[in-house]
Order: structure tokens, then C-alpha cells, then sequence
């Protein structure tokens, strides 16, 4: 599936998104800006340089996460946190991750001992300009097992979660390795799954190592192979953190709106999909900023895996 | 299509078992005779269904030469041609308690008319007549399962009009049960024994009709007095009571070939 | 370290000892009976035929699980279930996943939707015989999210697990493979590990493949080289389960007190380590009965997978 | 031993924060100054030490040849040496909250005389003057790591008498405060600055004592009033503050070579 059939067709405005700190589906979310996508929730523990992106690009009325690296620093997506533009509720990474994992796991909530002794939960900062979840936001309690005080966080399950991975097959398994943050947990809590790969490989070639993958196909709404679909950001193994494009191209984009409205003309609305933007970006910059990109430095396995089983259970 | 003419009541529990899987959809194949039955189906009639184990084995896909179907769910031969490979916690965690599983296959000691399960013990809990082995993952199927299709011996001592011990909930006391416990509507939907196959008496998923199980099919050239005879309380028939085609030699054949040590399917053990 | 020394040194008389259905530390387990241990505690959510054998061998006196294998027809453990020789408190694979997931986590409960409509809940039945955990069992409460019904389970969190893996490190990295059951949530919520592995590799060759790693060094307090640790249950990619064996040497030894000691005087007490138990498998079997269970067929990965970066992040 | 004579004051805050790590246990890296100063303790004073981040790195062993410190804690050259890889679930909750971790390093944007952090909001929460970024996992790290050091330039504006925003509890406001909270009773241990080094007056991990932040030990040619003047209460002094060896020419080469880019340490950003 190409990503602007994946996106149009799963991505409704409105719709809660994860997008998170690792496994960056930045190619997907140029799309989800490029189809202009509308009053969508953002979640994450951190969520980066891809939601600052799409709240710049008028996606996004709502963040639940831990970090938004785009509020670090003043400038639009600040003054539209001030103004109402931009709702938000924090919590933290592991706060999010939990909360995640309590969605994937079906159940309504999950305690944690995060968050006691802070000034998150002082009653009179439930009631920000920024917040829209109410008494939906957490609760605490005492263990009936040994009164242990814990914060309990809400399940939550994002209609949509993007992310992307190493390889995957047409059905939608998808190996990955390298650390994951917490998109694991939402692949499992997301009720739509759309992954981008690098590399789209038979299916043999996946059920060959199963234990590397980690999403079955039949969680996965659409697979789209997106090769350099990470950047600017990284994947193990394939390509690193492209940091000169962010001093190059991204970095202003806070500062003003018509910053964003600059870089956004070139790389986003300017080019018809990922592709084009790579090849944009090779024009630009050169083959050789791309080739300085290239993962090739560090461990390969030394040691093989086998999946054998004996044929006959020492019965034969 | 050719009929076996040599097969046994077992057997043809499996194949009766297999043939009523659904034809795509996440299965969470239980202990024991699910995981043959649920190979069988995913070979023979269903080849689209995600094949899953509570120990962590996601969508199986048995090869076609398979030696053997995997004797229970930890047999390693499950990460042969599995798409994913993990753990208990994804499997029983977010797979099904995340509500990403279709269709339960489960088996039991006992089973009663409104579809409830024991796996745990003989007689009262707090003094048994005999232990057992214990719920396992049973328990969990039963509760967050959507539909669930039990397979079980039609025997006396087993077909119960209350469960000594319900380790996993059907439609619990009737209709509506199952809401006020907290746990979806749906329960028990298929159980299938060695002379039939039953469904429950309820239009909606338990919130009305008695719950009970109904005898809908027996085997050729069995009656349903066959299973009323090996049936604790006056069972329920369907207004007709079907015939189901025999196995056919395909079925009986894969069948015997899935299970070469006779682990599943043994004379004397059902 | 030698399992010997491992057992002697991380097992006390009284221990909780995770042991599970997967991933099986068979030989250790041996090893605690060789040792005579006494008052142990096994949990797991499901636990096979190494803790009928503990039992068997007067090494246990409580059992914590979903489903204890030695009990599923009558005989010795069945006796000792009524007679208040073995102490017992029956929850389900899920639930007893769930609670080591807690006490890896740390925090003191986690809820479940299981359990709710069962006759596990029945007051009842919360005093029969086999009981130890009284009101430290589970708990009902109501979700202050959104009113639904859960089960909150306690965390658990067992003094040891043993657990065989494929191979480790001698720090103690272990890289595991093939579907785990529950021994990912015990390797992180016990307070000791000990992890019996097929071989021992450098550390280079694990760290070469960290997404293999199921559990780093640094949880772990010993790791016992053990070729065959699994026997006679089945290692992924090494040897099957030994049903042959389990038919021909231990089908009997729930049926009487002299049946297991029958058995452990020439399996457990009779060898002195695993190594001998065997190379007296080979005397009594024959070389043929091992290469039976040799795993040979079946995958093997057909992809690679690369851990590398770029040295220069775009930037060189 | 030759010591440095050309280097910054936000350099020898890395320099002593690395003097600072213990020698062995479990340390989980936050954001930013933490990784480079982690990576230099690792590498140079206390190579037993098991370096984890919370994206999802274990033990991570940085090889001899290092082209550079992590860039922040998801960059994937962590997985370069690393003995495991898996996620923020197992960091910050099996090992975190689960009680692995032995020292967590943190910097935030604010930090009072309780050792609280703040790195969440400038002013009033409900109407701040300056919104930040967010506090990542700070906040688990403080809550629940059972000592903990923060790497902060010392200004004025940043040792505050009271964070604007408690995201990461120290002793919140004295004794006894944490173990009221429902939290364990340590708390923050170690403040390193540009100025020096500070301890927290409580023999007992916040049971007693003023639980207030204490100047142990200033830099070369720098006095506690150097520390004082760029602090918003009045500063504890130990009875003797010490000062600190000067940086090495090892300590300081390495360091830059661990920051090629210079992410970490730019002149004017700390």
C-alpha cells in the first residue's frame, strides 16, 4: 500500500495518534500533514520532531505526553499551548508507556508509584488552560494488599499508531531490533496499526526468525515500504539521525509561522510523497549528505539462531 | 469427495471440530485437543485464520509437510513457521485480554448447560473427590474470548448440569450473567463431543433466551438419544437435529498423520 | 559457576522459587532436590513435570500457579493436596503472568478482567484447605475510570527463578529465543536468577545481538554452563522434549512414594551433576536416543540483521 | 597526572559529575548532560558500572574506538555495545520501578533547596511565563531511583528556593516528606554545577535533618561565594568545603572527543 492510501484511509480527522520517540514514522507523518489531517490527538512518552511538524501543520489540537520537543523552546507551539490552540495533558514517559501498556492489556487502568510527592497531581493544576481530560486523568489510591499509595493511570488506546521498522512482509510482520521506547506496547494498544519498513522481505524470510518480530500481521491495517522512511531521524542498522537537515532545513520552524510554512512548501506540500522528498533531498544537499547517513559502522550477529525442532520427539 | 469408513468417535470429534472454525480471525487454541483440531481446520477448511498459543506462538502456519501437530501448546515445533514468537503476557495479555482474539478453542473436565467449564476439580473445592490439573489459561479464554467452541467427550460424568467448580465461565446461571459479572455477553457459542455438535439457546450473546446448550447435529448414524443418554440434564434439541456429513477420507487421513504418537487421539482415552 | 555451587548458594530452605513451562532450568531443578532443599514455595503459571519431581522429592511445600502437572491424575500429589501436605493456591496462566509482571514492575497490583463470573472468587472457597494467602489473594474493586469490574492481582515476586536459555555470557547476558511463556516477567521480578544455558559465549557475541538479550547480567546471580540443562524437556533450535523418556524412566513416579524414589535414586541422587545424569542417559538409551531429540529440522533465519550507525551523524 | 589548563566551567561540571558516579551498581541515564557525563565516568573512573537509558539500553559498554557520546538517549549508536536492547517498559519499569537501579542521573531546568526538579513550566503552572519541553523520565527517575545526581549550570534563575513546578521530587519540603508521599525516603543526593558540588543534610535519606542542599565542595580557584551569588536562598556550606582537583588533560580530551559535534558542551549553553 502506498503511504497516502494507508494514511487517507486510516487516518480519520479527529483521531488519537501515537507517535513516538523511537521507530519515527516520519515519513508517514509528512503524509498524515500533507493530507491535512485535522483535530487529531498526539501521544507518546516523548513525542518529537514529527508531532511538532504536525501541530505547526494545523493537525493536532491535543497532546497527551511526556515531552514535546517542540515546546522546548518558545516560540509557535508554545503560544499556541497559551492561546488554546494547543491542548495538552503531561505525564511522563513511563506514565505514558504504562498507560499504553494497560490499553494493550485490556484493562481499565494500571498503578503506578510514579508521580506521588509531585505537583502533577496538586488538585488545583487539574483545572490548566491546556486540559481536556478531567477526572479521566488519574486517580490515586491505597493497595488493599499493603496500603502502598499508587497513582492509578487510565488505559489508553490510540486509534492509530504509526511507526516504522526495519523489514516487513506483505502481511504486516514486522521484525525490528534496537531499542523500541514505547512503541511495542503501542502496537498492541492501538486499534489501527500503520507500519512503514525499509524493507518489504517474503514472508519466510520473517517466519524464519519470529522472535525478532514484534507485531503480528493481523494487528498491522497497512504496511507500506518506505525506504529512508525514518528520516531525518534514525533506524538501526540503516541510517542515523540526520542532525546537519535539522541545522539545515528544521530548525527554525518553531520560530514562526512562516518559517514553518517555508520549510513545510519545500519538503512536505512541495513533494508528492517520500520518495520525492529523498530525491529532493539529494538534489539539495548531494548524494554524499546522504551517503554520510548511511549506518555503517558497528556490531554485526556473530552468532547464528536456529528455530529446529527434532522431527520426531526421540519417538521415531 | 470420499467418506472414511474407519474412523472413531474421537476422530470425528476433531473433524466435526475443525469444520466449525471460522474461515479467518484470530483463533487462541487451549490444551490439548484444540491444538490438533485447530491444526487440522487451519490445514483442511480455514486456511486464513491466525493460529495462536497462549505460550506465545502468533499465527502458525503449519508447513505441509508437517511431522506432526505440536503436542501441546509449549512444543517448540510451534516457532516453526509462526509469524511471531513472545510470551504469555502478549499472547494471553495483549492478544486476548486486548481484544484481538475472534474465536477460543478450549477443553475441560466438565461442562454443563450453560456452557461453563471445569478444569480444576472433582466434587466440592474445599474437599475433592479428585484434583485436577488446574485452569491453566482456560480461564482466561472463557471469560475475554468473543466465541468460544469446547470440545469434550460426550460422557455423563462430564456433561453436568452444574459444574462442580466453574473455572470458566459460559453463560454462568442464564441469561444476563455474564454482563453483571463484568465480562462481555457472549460465553460459550459451540461445544462439540464425541456424538454432536451443540449451540446455546440465546439470540444475542446471553441477554436473553435460557442459555442453554441445544443439540443442533449429531454424528451419522447416531440419535440425539445417543447424547441425552450420556447428558447429566434433559438436553435441549434444535426443532431439526442435523446429520453431519461423516469424515471424509481426507480428514481422517490428515488427522491420523498430525497426530504419528496417537497423543491426541488414542482408543480408550476418549 | 557450577549449579552445584549456584544452587547451594542462591536457594534457601523456604524459598519462593519461579519455575516455569517454558524455558525449563530441568538440571537445576534437579540440582535443588539433589540438595535436599526444604519449604519451597514454586509458582509459575503453569509448572511442569521439574515441580512434580521437587514435590516428590519433599522440597516443597506450597505451590502458586494456574496448572500443576503432577496433580492432573491421583496419586502422590493429589495425596498430598488433601492432606495438607502440599499447600496450594490455584490461579491461571494469566494470572499468575500478570502478578510476576506487577512485581517486576514494582508496584503492588495489577488489575485483571479474568477470574470475574468464575467460582474462584466465591468467598466460600477462600478457606480451603490448601490455602495460605488469605486476603493477600486478589481483591474486586471498580475502575474509577469508567465503573468496570476488575480483579486486582498482587504482585509477585519469588526470592529465585531458574530459567535455561540457549546460551550466555559469563557476566550473565542471556540471549533466549522461541516463545517464552512467563519467564520474561520472573527473570525481571525475582530477586534472584539463575540461568542455566546450552553454551557459554563471549560477550562480544551477545552484545553483537542485543535485541536477542533477555535478561542483562546484572539481574542474574549465576549462570551455570549446562549442555542438555533442559532435559527431558525441549530447548528451541537444540533438542525436543523427550517423550520417550518421560514414557520409559518417569511416566510412574506420581503413582507411589517408591516409584520416585525409585526413580530419583538412579536420576537425581544416583548422578552427581547433570553431566553424569547424562552420560548414564547414554549408558541406559543409547547415543541413538539422544540424536533423536537433536534438533535438526526446522528454520533458520534467512535474514540478517545489522546493529549499525553512521559514525559522523551527518555531520563529519 | 597533568591537569587541564584551558577548560570551561560547564566542562568541569561533566568532569566532576563523572567523579561522582559510584563505582559499580546499576546507573540510568537521563536526557542531556547525563549521557556524556555517564559515558565519560564509564570510560574513564568506574568502567563496573552497568549504564542503562530508559529508551531502552542495557549495560551499555562503550567500545575504545567511540566516534561519540550518544547523542541523547535514543541515539542508536547505544546499541553498539550494549549487552541488552529492548524497551521503555522494561527500563524505566522492570528496572526502575521494579528497583535495579542504584544511581540515576538527571538535569532539569530548576532545582530548590529540597532538591526538587522542575522541568516542566517556568511561572505558574496554570499561566506560565515559559513553557519547557516536558520532563521525559525525569520524574520516574526521582521518584523511584534510590539516589540520585542532577548536572545543572548554577544560575541564579535555576537554583530557585522553591521550583516553580515539583516534577521531581528531592525531599519535597524536608524530613519526612518523601516517605509521606508514599515514596522511599532517599531522594536527591547530588547536585553537580558549574560552581561545585553539593550534598543534602540528612544522614538518614530524608528522615531527618534539614534534608536541605549543602555546598561540599567548590572547583578550582572558585569560593562558595561564587556558588551563593548564583543561588536564590541562602546556601548551606559543609563545614568545610572542599575544593575539587582540577580537571585532567585526559579527562578533559576525552571529553571533547566524546562531543565532536559539541551538543553537550558549547560555549553559552551552560
Amino acid at each position: 500500500m502506498t503511504a497516502r492510501d494507508a494514511i487517507a484511509r486510516f487516518v480519520d480527522d479527529g483521531d488519537t495518534i501515537y507517535a513516538g520517540y523511537t521507530c519515527i514514522a516520519f515519513g508517514l507523518c509528512y503524509e498524515i500533514i500533507r493530507q491535512r489531517k485535522k483535530r487529531l490527538e498526539v501521544v507518546g512518552g516523548s513525542v518529537g520532531q514529527q508531532a511538532t511538524l504536525m501541530i505547526l501543520g494545523g493537525c493536532v489540537d491535543r497532546v497527551r505526553s511526556g515531552y514535546l520537543g517542540g515546546a522546548l523552546r518558545p516560540g509557535v507551539i508554545t503560544e499556541m499551548m497559551s492561546d488554546g490552540r494547543l491542548r495538552y495533558e503531561d505525564y511522563s514517559n513511563q506514565g505514558i508507556a504504562l498507560m499504553l501498556m494497560a490499553g494493550a492489556l485490556g484493562i481499565p487502568f494500571i498503578p503506578t508509584r510514579s508521580f506521588l510527592g509531585t505537583d502533577y497531581l496538586r488538585p488545583e493544576f487539574a483545572e490548566h488552560p491546556g486540559a481536556y481530560l478531567g477526572d479521566q486523568k488519574w486517580a490515586e489510591m491505597e493497595s488493599p494488599f499493603d496500603g502502598q499509595k499508587v497513582v492509578l493511570l487510565p488505559a489508553l488506546r490510540p486509534d492509530v499508531a504509526v511507526l516504522h521498522a526495519q523489514r516487513a512482509d506483505e502481511e504486516g510482520n514486522v521484525h525490528a531490533w534496537g531499542h523500541q521506547g514505547d512503541s511495542k506496547w503501542a502496537y498492541w494498544a492501538a486499534k489501527k496499526v500503520i507500519v512503514s519498513a525499509e524493507e518489504i522481505v517474503p514472508s519466510s524470510a520473517i517466519r524464519s526468525d519470529p522472535s525478532r518480530t514484534i507485531v503480528p500481521g493481523f494487528r498491522v491495517s497497512a504496511v507500506v515500504h518506505m525506504p529512508w522512511g525514518g528520516h531525518p531521524t534514525s533506524i538501526t542498522g540503516y541510517y542515523d539521525y540526520d542532525y546537519g537537515f535539522h541545522a539545515r532545513a528544521m530548525r527554525a520552524v518553531t520560530r514562526s509561522v512562516e518559517a514553518y510554512e517555508a520549510f513545510a512548501a519545500e519538503w512536505i506540500h512541495g513533494v508528492e510523497d517520500h520518495a520525492a522528498y529523498m530525491a529532493h533531498y539529494r538534489e539539495v544537499f548531494g548524494q554524499e549528505a546522504i551517503d554520510r547517513l548511511v549506518a555503517t559502522d558497528g556490531p554485526e550477529p556473530e552468532l547464528p539462531v536456529r528455530y529446529t525442532h527434532a522431527p520426531t520427539l526421540g519417538l521415531g | 469427495m470420499q467418506y472414511s469408513e474407519d474412523y472413531t468417535l474421537a476422530e470425528m470429534m476433531c473433524v466435526a471440530g475443525a469444520r466449525e472454525f471460522p474461515k479467518s480471525g484470530v483463533v487462541l487454541l487451549g490444551m490439548g485437543l484444540p491444538v490438533i483440531t485447530g491444526v487440522l481446520a487451519k490445514m483442511l477448511h480455514a486456511p486464513e485464520i491466525a493460529i495462536c498459543t497462549e505460550v506465545g506462538a502468533f499465527d502458525y502456519l503449519p508447513r505441509a509437510d508437517i511431522p506432526r501437530a505440536s503436542i501441546g501448546i509449549h512444543d517448540i515445533i510451534l516457532n516453526d513457521g509462526s509469524a511471531m514468537v513472545s510470551d504469555m503476557v502478549d499472547a494471553l495479555g495483549s492478544l486476548l485480554m486486548g481484544g484481538n482474539v475472534d474465536f477460543g478453542v478450549l477443553s475441560a473436565a466438565q461442562v454443563d448447560r450453560f456452557g461453563n467449564l471445569n478444569t480444576l476439580v472433582i466434587g466440592d473445592y474445599r474437599d475433592p473427590e479428585r484434583r485436577l490439573g488446574g485452569t491453566g489459561g482456560n480461564t482466561e479464554i472463557a471469560c475475554l474470548a468473543p466465541r468460544v467452541m469446547t470440545l469434550m467427550p460426550q460422557e455423563r460424568r462430564r456433561f453436568v448440569p452444574r459444574v462442580d467448580f466453574n473455572t470458566s465461565p459460559g453463560y454462568i446461571d442464564g441469561p444476563g450473567a455474564r454482563k453483571r459479572a463484568g465480562l462481555e455477553g457472549q460465553g460459550a457459542n459451540i461445544v462439540v463431543s464425541t456424538v454432536g455438535v451443540f449451540g446455546f439457546d440465546t439470540a444475542d450473546g446471553g441477554e436473553t433466551g435460557s442459555c442453554e446448550m441445544v443439540l443442533e447435529a449429531v454424528f451419522a448414524n447416531l440419535s440425539p438419544e445417543v447424547a441425552q443418554s450420556e447428558c447429566g440434564w434433559d438436553l435441549r434439541l434444535a426443532p431439526t437435529v442435523a446429520e453431519l456429513e461423516p469424515p471424509t477420507v481426507e480428514e481422517i487421513s490428515l488427522l491420523r498423520r498430525l497426530d504419528p504418537y496417537q497423543f491426541y487421539v488414542t482408543p480408550g482415552r476418549y
